[in-house]
């Protein structure tokens, strides 16, 4: 199952420099290759692992593509309703303070139909993380437009592009969670280059510390392509969402210790 | 007449085109058509597949568990397909990626080796008209004239230009069939 | 007045039929298997074509809930969905019941209950003919078998539900959604004018010109004698609609024996089991409702006098069966076989079915 | 500074070919093999022997498929 | 072990009970008439009582997804509403039905449709029993006729909950939700511990220990085998249901010509028709369904073989009468007497209706 | 009907300074004694004479205490389902583009149920217009805590207080509204002193003139008593509610021209 | 023993409390009770009414046509409740505000000048507890001591100093009520 | 500058006596009646006359009870 020239000088247990997490299950993912949903999961396995607290962690899965996440996460996990993850969320942190609960939603599933749970969530100052991927589309149901859809962008139900005055604008979510006295930490990243992983993955550390110091809500977005939804091979989607999400969606903290973080 | 017809592959491969030209070639002259696809959740890749049924009469169910004609493009339908084709039935596959040949002696097996006339004749995006072509070399259900304008009205005018590069897919297809296993009538 | 042939999935064909049938507005949010009707309609730009509006809603109870507004103004409205979506229609649509208007909501079904699966399945009869929403109140439901029922009963939907003033349910499932078949489009009608919608929707909130009485569309009433006023008015609705709204059809009933029932999906694998079975000299025929509400109650009540067992065939675990047993009060045999889960019954295990529970149990 | 040398164990089968792990190499040793996996995708290769262990083609690897080592030489 | 007595609404009943029963979490949204459940919950501070936790959630939509989250940990958890809020409910409903999860919704019926009345009535009975939302599922549905009932239910509910692992219905009315009457409480009984959850709920997401595998809570399966597989599990569930838990209760049966079938405060009603028909000399007596679903098809089946004829009362355009009909299957006469849209009918009323359309009809 | 020591040389029609706008029917409203609901609807009525458009108004009654407000206005009305207005409202102003169409809400319908549709009508940039009555309460049914009820603040599902630990922050929606890029006008005023009742009437006119030049969403909140709820008499209602919440949820401009006040 | 009782007044009078000791005090001693409201849209004001039903059986219908007992309260309450006393029954009510005294001869009408009572006595707060005291010297269906047992009972903690108050009350209720239409058993 | 006179009629059926015109009213010729109406609310009635026809009781009252005329004297 292994390749390469196997070097066995250096192929040494004591010499590991990375591995894919124990709390990720063997399962290959059902994502489309090279979708930042599989890097995201990746990543939240590595904090889980580092953190120590595989027994301690629930996770909420949402409907999207990522709603098997569950068959990745080696940890136990519920699958919300559609856009629901947050209630589930804040019922199970109210009911087992000392876990570590966290949600998974994509943009759909958190912007549109989710938009009430997750506008109350935070201004509850629920103690959850959430970790949002936002890739500007509904990827699971075939391209449909999204909230976070750009302007002029195109997707199955704006084959146009988004025409903001028939279509509405792109909504900046994660701006008004921030606005919301109940969050604590609220950041957007991304996961398309190492550097932005590592960063990605600080973010998601930092939210489940912050969570366990009972700081109220966390909340980290994650840009991330969905080359199939945007028609594109997953490195042009990359660099596609560098040129075009990362201007109108800067990445940044946007909320530290409860304070805004002025521009 | 009734034709029941299942056609499976990869993703990729154009299945569900090809067994939407066949319909609309169908209606063209007249008949009832079907196309049912098998949808799945995946979003890239994995297999495909569509039952087409052509008719002179309503068709009932559009979803069938043994065809007159399976048209067959990569192993997992080898297998799950041929069992299916019934008794005097054809089967026409494209060898490329086919470990397991088929083995029925009650049915007629064609082989068509579209999949390389395509890479050959530089046509690689409409090999499953050479299949077509094929398939309607072995079945002349629907004419040929039929056939393209099936053809052109499944396809986007912004793309009729394309049309004498598939007309000519087609023709290939009928001339590189081959009988593997051809029962006497 | 039938003209132009086109191949057409379920899902578009409904959009399609929208556009010709002069439909106002569009609201909906994607699901499979259903998001064609949206992508369809965005595609072909209604709004050029018809003036009709497209939009999609940030969820279906926003959807539903458009539905309401522009149906309360005497618009031909209508919203898709699939079974999780229709759940969260339930209140709205009760609503939309309670206030008499008249709309058309098409849900493609899918296996649940839950998320489940996004497979074909027919488990939503009870939440469509029985009132999933709260309250006593009825959707007209019309189930159809094949992509051209799916155009053909959009207009009818509309049409009866201007009839009735009563939010009207086609009740399609994902293979009828998803697959092709040859469609027979009719003459674009225009939409109404504004002056068609106050004659034809006196009752509709388009502005209250000076020298009417203000339209008020609620579905609230304070005093509980008056909401039953209302609501007995909403039964008499329904009487009306059951004794002249049944539509049904019928196949090889002549000499038949015994009988399938099925709607939609079902009812094509029954036709194909039919072959089967008659091809063994089994005299087998079907009564297939068009109608789920009113349910064809006289249909079933004839045919119950004339075979010796019916066979109910539902891709669900057994809905409209209570429906059809209700009817036949025990005259004969009614015995369910269904498959669900998003798994459609092949015609051959139909026909066993048919041999086993019916004939020889 | 010690110099140091990397090499890396890829999981052909995880492997769905989309090469995000290319350009995240700054050895540019990998690349995509002309042979396909079982589930037909074309999977990463190592083509050189220059790997620093720097893990960056690991770490963005959306499905997990690199192991990479490290050790210090000289 | 029942001792101390309380004059208590029956809002405040459920509420009262939730606590004793040890309830792990309430999460609602006010709505009329049962804001009393939470209010009364807030006021008793259950969290310092018993650690309760009690949220008043954004929404109906929110609260009952926040009843799947608890109730996926393995704790005790409720939800209560009325109507409108109910029919919000249903996808949700639905997910919950499809993953397993025991929980308590208890649905204080107003007068509908749509936004209707505040009053008492019983026409969510199809919503309730055949399934609001989408897909092939069964509530467990108790009816209480009484305060004492509202009270005892809510450990029934749990106990029935727990037991299939199915979410259970407390299916009451305005009447019943804002009468006083005397309650017995039994003594509190403590809140499950960690340790007892795990042992009790092995399926439940409590954090994954080494050793054992991941616990996961969906409906979703994208395989429609294996869905049809779940569905099975959950129709064998529902037979179990139907063999083993069908409550009922019989008033004056033993001698009766005719008789009644109502539930909840139809009940009550119907019980004083029968001392205005005995003391006329008619000898009815009533089967009152306490679980709805199962609904008592055995004790309906026996009582149409003994008395000549039935008259179903309820609070709503007839719903229940459909069951009872299937089951008795025109062995004798069975007719609905209904009021609605908030309307409690009179002893007087239903009695001359048992004269009217049972024996004199 | 009349009292009053009839002054019959000034009671003449040509001396009339102020009469009950005739877009008010002759109903007497159901509110309480001293509830800013009437005052409200008063004034939308006389916006609606003043701007001679009872012909072209469509309104949406929410539920609360104003659902009935159909039977108060004299215009043509929906009811809508509780904070499902801007979904009305949404597609009626779509499909009858030259009406006027406008909701009117309360906290608990606008920033509880309706969280989602009114973050999203708005994000569109519908051009209706909003008329929020912020009672701080749940009024119709019975006095329960809304999302706007104040920190510490008393009702019947916070018969301590609320506190925020367990019952989330008290949300300023309006200030939400005002970040959207759809919101063009958006304002907070109240109608317990003459003068502010002319302020609001004002920002619904000055709304309603914007919806005409299909400007994009127009928002304006009322803060107002809820006198029972509060347990108080109306008067002392109203100084309890310049007392407390107006230092919460200041009065003024949030967003004009579609730019933020800033402050 | 079974008395279906309706008490009907304007919202701010104390009916539904009135109602509610009634209710605790047959607890007290035993019986099945009831006490079911007749609830309304309005925030304040209104009129409201509640049926109390004491039984020494299982109460059948909470709900009533006609009652064993009408206390009433104002005018509106009078013109509905007075036709539904079941003849032999019992009305009791106070003047205050009636302009149309009852009529009907087939019952017995007691009156009690409560309201000016509470206001002579300095006691309008509980004003109820004078009818109720009246009521109970013409119907003694509890006793005394269970009265002020189901006061304590519905009176939270933090209201029990103001129960000699209402003991008072009561008592001034049994001094002052007067018959207006007695029948002969 | 002009005088003003002003006066003013209440619908005494639509008043709910809710008393915020008391406080509104710059001359204070207004109060609540010791009568009640049918409704039993105690209606707001004149006891000057010193109206100057501002409107401002009209203006906050919020059940339209007030009709406000005024003229220009002098
Ligand atoms: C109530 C309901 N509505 C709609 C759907 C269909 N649906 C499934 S996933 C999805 C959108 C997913 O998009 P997003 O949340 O952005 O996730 P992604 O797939 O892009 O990761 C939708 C609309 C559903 N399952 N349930
Ligand atoms: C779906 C649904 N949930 C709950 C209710 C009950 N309900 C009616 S009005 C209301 C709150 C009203 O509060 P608000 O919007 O602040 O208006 P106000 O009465 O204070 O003016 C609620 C919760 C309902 N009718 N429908
Ligand atoms: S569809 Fe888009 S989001 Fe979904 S797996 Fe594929 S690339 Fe990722
Ligand atoms: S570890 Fe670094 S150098 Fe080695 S293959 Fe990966 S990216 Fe290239
Ligand atoms: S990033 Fe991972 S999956 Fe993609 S090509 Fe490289 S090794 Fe394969
Ligand atoms: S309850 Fe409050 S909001 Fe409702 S009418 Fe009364 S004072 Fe106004
Ligand atoms: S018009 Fe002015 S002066 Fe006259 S009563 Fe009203 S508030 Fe007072
Ligand atoms: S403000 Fe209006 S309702 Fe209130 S007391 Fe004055 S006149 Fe009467
Ligand atoms: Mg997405
Ligand atoms: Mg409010």
């Amino acid at each position: 199952m292994e390749t390469g020239t196997v070097n066995s000088d250096i192929i040494r247990e004591e010499n590991l420099v990375y591995r894919k997490s124990r709390v990720l299950t063997d399962n290959i993912m059902h994502y489309c290759p090279g979708c930042g949903h599989g890097t995201t999961h990746r990543i939240i396995a590595e904090v889980i692992e580092e953190l120590d607290i595989q027994e301690e962690v629930i996770g909420i899965a949402p409907v999207g593509c990522s709603v098997l996440a569950y068959n990745y996460l080696d940890i136990d996990m519920q699958e919300a309703a559609h856009g629901r993850a947050p209630a589930l969320a804040t019922a199970i942190k109210r009911l087992m303070p000392s876990k570590y609960v966290f949600t998974y939603q994509g943009d759909g599933d958190l912007a549109a139909i989710g938009t009430s749970e997750t506008i109350h969530s935070a201004n509850r100052g629920e103690n959850i993380t959430i970790v949002f991927i936002n890739n500007g589309i509904y990827g699971m149901t075939g391209g449909q437009m999204a909230p976070t859809t750009l302007e002029g962008m195109k997707s199955s139900t704006s084959p146009y592009g988004r025409e903001v005055s028939l279509m509405g604008h792109p909504l900046k979510i994660t701006d008004l969670v921030a606005r919301l006295p109940g969050s604590y930490f609220v950041t957007r990243q991304a996961v398309h280059t190492p550097a932005n992983v590592r960063k990605t993955k600080k973010a998601i550390r930092t939210a489940f510390e912050l969570q366990r110091e009972k700081k109220g809500m966390t909340f980290v977005e994650v840009l991330s392509n969905c080359n199939s939804g945007w028609k594109m091979t997953p490195v042009q989607a990359n660099k596609w969402m560098v040129e075009n999400m990362f201007p109108f969606f800067p990445l940044g903290d946007i909320k530290v210790n409860g304070e805004l973080v002025s521009k | 007449m009734t034709e029941e017809i299942i056609i499976a592959g990869f993703g990729g491969q154009g299945v569900l085109s090809m067994g939407k030209i066949l319909a609309y070639s169908g209606i063209m002259q007249d008949q009832e058509v079907s196309w049912m696809p098998s949808y799945g959740p995946e979003m890239r890749g994995g297999t495909a597949n569509v039952t087409v049924i052509l008719s002179d009469e309503r068709i009932s169910s559009p979803i069938l568990t043994s065809y007159d004609t399976a048209i067959i493009l990569n192993q997992q339908s080898m297998d799950k397909f041929e069992p299916t084709v019934k008794p005097g039935g054809l089967l026409l596959y494209d060898p490329n990626g086919i470990l397991r040949h088929p083995e029925r002696k009650d049915i007629n097996i064609y082989r068509i080796n579209a999949n390389q006339e395509a890479v050959r004749i530089g046509l690689t995006k409409i090999f499953n008209m050479i299949v077509l072509g094929g398939f309607l070399s072995i079945k002349p259900l629907v004419k040929f004239e039929n056939v393209i304008l099936g053809l052109k009205k499944s396809l986007p005018d912004r793309y009729h230009h394309l049309i004498p590069d598939n007309e000519k897919a087609i023709r290939r297809g009928f001339e590189i069939v081959e009988p593997v296993n051809v029962l006497n009538r | 007045m039938k003209k132009e042939l086109r191949l057409m999935k379920g899902n578009e064909a409904i959009a399609e039929a929208a556009i010709r049938a002069g439909c106002d507005g569009y609201f909906g949010y994607p699901i499979t298997p259903q998001s064609e009707v949206l992508e369809y309609l965005m595609a072909e730009k209604p709004h050029e074509r018809t003036g009709m509006v497209v939009l999609q809603a940030e969820s279906e109870v926003a959807s539903i809930n458009m539905v309401y507004g522009g149906a309360a103004c005497g618009k031909k409205v209508m919203t898709s969905s699939s079974s999780p979506g229709i759940s969260l229609m339930q209140e709205g649509l009760s609503y939309i019941a309670g206030a008499e208007l008249p709309c058309l909501v098409v849900n493609v079904v899918r296996g649940g209950p839950g998320l489940g699966t996004i497979q074909p399945s027919q488990s939503d009869y009870f939440q469509a003919v029985k009132g999933g929403g709260h309250g006593d109140y009825k959707l007209i439901v019309l189930a159809p078998s094949s992509v051209q029922e799916m155009y053909d009963f959009v207009g009818l939907a509309f049409e009866l539900a201007f009839k009735y003033r009563n939010p009207a349910m086609i009740l399609s499932d994902g293979a009828i959604g998803q697959m092709m078949e040859k469609v027979e489009l009719d003459d674009p009608r225009p939409r109404w004018t504004d002056e068609e919608i106050v004659r034809i929707s006196p009752w509709a909130t388009t502005g209250k010109p000076a020298g009417r009485e203000r339209n008020i569309i609620t579905s609230l009433e304070l005093d509980p004698a008056k909401q039953e006023k209302l609501n007995l008015k909403l039964q008499e609705k329904y009487r009306k609609l059951e004794k002249e709204e049944q539509r049904f059809e019928k196949f090889f009933c002549d000499d038949a024996e015994y009988a399938f029932m099925a709607f939609g999906t079902s009812s094509r694998i029954c036709l194909k089991a039919i072959q089967l079975a008659r091809a063994k000299g089994i005299r087998v025929g079907m009564l297939r409702p068009i109608t789920l509400y009113p349910f064809p109650v006289d249909a079933v009540k004839e045919m119950a006098g004339k075979v010796r067992g019916i066979l109910v065939v539902e891709m669900n675990a057994g809905q409209m069966i209570e429906d059809v047993r209700m009817i036949v009060e025990g005259k004969v045999k009614v015995e369910h076989y269904g498959r669900f889960g998003g798994i459609i019954p092949s015609p051959e295990e139909v026909e066993l079915a048919l041999e086993q529970i019916i004939i020889g149990g | 500074m010690a110099k140091v040398k990397g090499d890396i164990v890829v999981e052909i089968e995880r492997c769905k070919g989309c090469e995000v792990c290319l350009d995240a190499c700054p050895t540019k040793m990998i690349a995509m093999s002309p042979d396909v996996n079982s589930k037909g995708y074309h999977y990463m290769h190592k083509i050189k022997d220059d790997c620093i262990g720097c893990a960056n083609c690991a770490i963005v690897c959306p499905d997990g498929v690199i192991t990479v080592y490290k050790v210090k030489i000289g």
